[in-house]
């Protein structure tokens, strides 16, 4: 595809890549794919002196040459300039050392708490799904949180409420971080195929860019917690052609895709010239 | 006398997986597509071990298959599945939601510090996080402990001992001596935290050749290893070889489908053949000759998954 | 952002020792006659440094060269002195005697346990031992933690985090990564635990040959990190040197004699020559290169410590 | 010096060497010749299949050229077949894989505590000594003790009160073992220049063997609390031809001697035709 034209699941990682920010240690959960790409991408663009940690190999700053389907893979520590072992890693994360990781869930609620242990009840699931893996403990010490999900679409990802809460997002049942006496800062970001939140003081989503052929009825509609949109809320930037080219330079295999619905990676968007760009 | 001190621990692998009891405590090596203990799973399932009680990270194909064998009574993974790629793992799902299996999912710094507790000799360890999780509703084992010096309190955790830990390693000898690749994962924790540790290496080497290597997982932890070729396929295990998607892929569409779909998976690659060597030859030599050829270049490498 | 991603971190001696505070709580790499962070030691005492506060396990000339020198107010480490051999430490004893530091002798478990609290972030450890022990009776800090599951008593230790950690290591590179050969000691918890790590190394290498002799310590946990040849001396580095021991014989008689004998070792090795190149002068290239001839032979070896 | 002949530091060493039973887990601390070469010689005779950890290196079953005068010279690492970290040491004896430690010290109580902190107050030290290294955790853990010295007969080494309690033995001023929750089974042996004690049921040294040249009034005489003897108590059995040449191969700088006073180096046995040999 030109460098003109792109689609949802290349505009979406540039996105996610965005809640990246320079010097940061960075890392992604396993079977997560766009995070993944995204954070590969930040490093190779804006955020060159990120500290990226790869998932499940912990590999630190590996420069693979393509991203596998799977995400312990060998491939992934290709070039790193060293391995952590998982304790190493989780030690890490739990002192603060790690200052921002990738969450996605099957359910999110306003403040950023997340589902993916099971739909319906533990005790009749309705859907048992995978498993949390380190969130239930990284959610509550590493420095920031950047939340996607690329099923906002379907209205059942954006809820009231989780049937179950596997990472904490700023509040729960049983109360605020701080009353948790958590050390880690919570979700910041959320991007989702429709658009970008962040949150505010209250710890509460709030809609701040959308893509552009989406309206925000279309999100309202969608949304099962109060949709909260910022006073300035304004079109994702474009990525630029650098990003797109590194994006694709770096996942040949088109891992992201496997994240998104056929009816999503219809979505194809062509660059308007002068159009800003942020990476 | 609690290390093993022995220079031999070399054993058929029906000797060493006989070694497992019914309704054992286990931690499972490796994680996801890579070093799973699959020999030792598959000769358990052959055994016709029952009510095992699992505890590890995230885990796919091993946990799966002792569910859809009817081996596995207790999860305590903290992600079973086949990650984005091949999505949730079809006979666990379809247990959890049935209720044929206890489910305790946990999270792997909780695992972590549960078996750094056993490793460490101390009665409990305390964790940052798991609180206003719903994780915690489902270890009622957990405790609370109040921090003498900040007055916090955090959420305490008992020792976790596996009576075994099932780890596979590329190569060893025979005096139990591991070298793994990274990442290790949890194993080298498993291995000083279990009761005992029973290894499957691709290949037993002499001492010297483990030791130039690099000794992951000392002798003295381990009570017995079976040499096993392939002893980790279909997923990975490096530098031998890759983990064999399409295999995988033809799985995870039995499980799902269930049924004689399912009993005819474990029955061609599982029950039905007499012992690993039997595995093998059902795969077939061409494919397991593929997986080898990841080192030949990039596009070797991705044209396996692609 | 805690972690240090810089990717040179190459600087002077002088500069790296300069980072170090006076009154700073200083953990000391090594142990005993290896990998002592000598160089930075004798740096420390030539900038004037007051006031430091050193933790670590069993050590020998570089906590009884900061007595000596002045520089020291508080010892918790877990042993000070020259082992049978050369015996105890002559100015730490004379000052522990004397009442001029305040010594609050720890154990290398204890330690582990306080340092493991600092790098799991843990407000608290717990330990087995210790009770029964006068050496509680140094540590009015310890307090007592009830076990919620057993019921049982155990001290609590609270989390040490060092403000720096001074190692030495034969091999390492602009970006901080450190090569070291067993015993690790320490280091590596060291590294974990303390705010940040200055280095120094025998030798500064590319990435790739420190990459392949292996990374004991990551860049990122260093925050500075200075290229000297023999900055272990008089204590070993291996592969390059084994311990003077004729120098520490001379060192404990010149200490033990004090006075004027002492000043005359801080005049003659440290505070007297500029830098470590002077100090290399000083000691002789002979007797330096003698220090290598360990690897010729057994006899060699041998001959090194008759 | 012949077989047939040989000095109290090689007799010392091989009774210290008896305390080891074969297949048991056995580490020295550092700054301890005579404990090292014991339990190099016990793996040579009649403890093959023990694992020797040895102190301040960690290694595990080295077979060095030579005992070094240090503790962790890389020498004492050769032949290793696994070398474990500081951690790794301690955890395991912590948890109870160790299953027997050698301690000495300048001062040791009827029930085993030493001290190797202070002689004298804390506050105002009579002697600063080098300290206690890990033993006052690991002497709570570990399976058994085997305690030696070579300094009994100086009079002022067992004490009827440590000082300082360093290391804790079977009963202390807070308690007994059990008491203090230790998992650890205390001391065991004590070897002394004069003679082998063993402990009885309420934890008290009692005498069970002496060297040829001592007499039951001589240990009396030097030592500071009750003197208790066995009714069987018979003389150190003599070293063996085979423990005896191991020995000397094993310590060719004779490391172990820096432990005795001139006087007792000068203490020269001759093996008798037939002798007891528990080697």
């Amino acid at each position: 595809m030109s460098e003109a034209t792109y689609t949802i699941d290349e505009w979406f990682v540039v996105a996610l890549a965005r809640t990246i920010r320079d010097k940061e240690t960075v890392f992604h959960g396993f079977g997560s794919p766009c995070a993944q790409v995204a954070m590969h991408l930040a490093r190779r663009t804006h955020a060159r002196d990120m500290l990226l940690v790869e998932g499940a190999t912990y590999a630190v700053n590996p420069d693979p040459p393509f991203i596998p389907p799977t995400g312990n893979d060998v491939v992934l520590q290709q070039g790193a300039e060293y391995r952590m072992r998982f304790e190493e890693f989780f030690d890490a994360a739990v002192r603060g050392d790690v200052d921002r990781m990738f969450l996605s869930g099957v359910q999110i609620d306003a403040y950023g708490s997340t589902n993916v242990t099971v739909v319906g009840s533990i005790e009749s699931p309705k859907v048992k799904l995978g498993g949390g893996g380190g969130g239930c403990n990284l959610s509550a010490t590493v420095g920031s949180l950047s939340l996607w999900t690329t099923r906002h679409r379907a209205g059942r990802t954006l809820v009231e409420q989780c049937s179950f809460v596997t990472d904490i997002g700023h509040r729960t049942r049983e109360g605020t971080r701080q009353e948790l006496g958590f050390t880690g800062g919570g979700p910041q970001w959320l991007v989702t195929e429709l658009g970008v939140f962040d949150y505010d003081e209250t710890g509460h989503a709030r809609l701040r860019q959308m893509f552009p052929d989406v309206t925000i009825d279309d999100v309202r509609a969608v949304t099962g917690f109060e949709l909260r949109v910022a006073a300035d809320v304004r079109t994702v930037p474009p990525p630029g052609a650098a990003a797109l080219a590194a994006l694709r330079g770096i996942d040949p295999l088109g891992v992201r895709r496997s994240e998104f619905s056929p009816v999503e990676l219809a979505r194809t968007f062509h660059a308007h010239t002068g159009a800003a760009c942020a990476c | 006398m609690a290390f093993h001190t022995g220079s031999d621990k070399l054993e058929p692998l029906e000797a060493a997986a006989g070694r497992v009891r019914d309704g054992a405590l286990v931690a499972l090596g490796g994680g996801l597509s890579a070093r799973l203990p699959m020999a030792l799973v598959r000769e358990l399932i052959r055994q016709g071990r029952t009510g095992l009680h699992v505890v590890g990270s995230a885990h796919s194909i091993d946990v799966d298959l002792l569910v859809a064998a009817g081996a596995l009574a207790v999860c305590e993974e903290s992600y079973v599945g086949f990650e984005q790629d091949l999505g949730l793992a079809p006979a666990y799902r379809r247990a959890a939601e049935g209720g044929t299996i206890d489910v305790r999912e946990s999270c792997c710094a909780t695992i972590l510090a549960q078996l750094r507790a056993a490793e460490l000799g101390l009665p409990f360890m305390a964790v940052r996080g798991v609180k206003g999780s719903d994780i915690r509703g489902l270890h009622p084992e957990y405790g609370e402990v109040v921090c003498p010096f900040t007055g916090e309190t955090l959420v305490a955790v008992p020792p976790l001992q596996p009576d075994v830990a099932l780890i596979h390693a590329p190569l060893g000898d025979r005096r139990g001596n591991l070298h793994l690749e990274q990442p290790y994962v949890l194993d080298e924790r498993f291995a000083a935290a279990s009761r005992n540790v029973i290894a499957t290496v691709d290949r037993i080497a002499g001492f010297d050749e483990v030791g130039r290597a690099g000794i992951t997982v000392p002798g003295h932890l381990v009570i017995a290893v079976s040499e096993v070729p392939f002893g980790a396929h279909p997923t990975s295990c490096y530098p031998g070889y890759a983990y064999d998607r399409p295999h995988l892929a033809a799985y995870v569409s039995a499980a799902t489908a269930g049924g004689a779909a399912l009993t005819g998976y474990l029955d061609t690659f599982v029950t039905g053949v007499p012992d690993e060597a039997g595995y093998r030859k059902v795969v077939g030599d061409e494919a397991l000759a593929r997986l080898g050829t990841w080192s030949d270049s990039t596009s070797a490498w991705q044209e396996l998954y692609s």
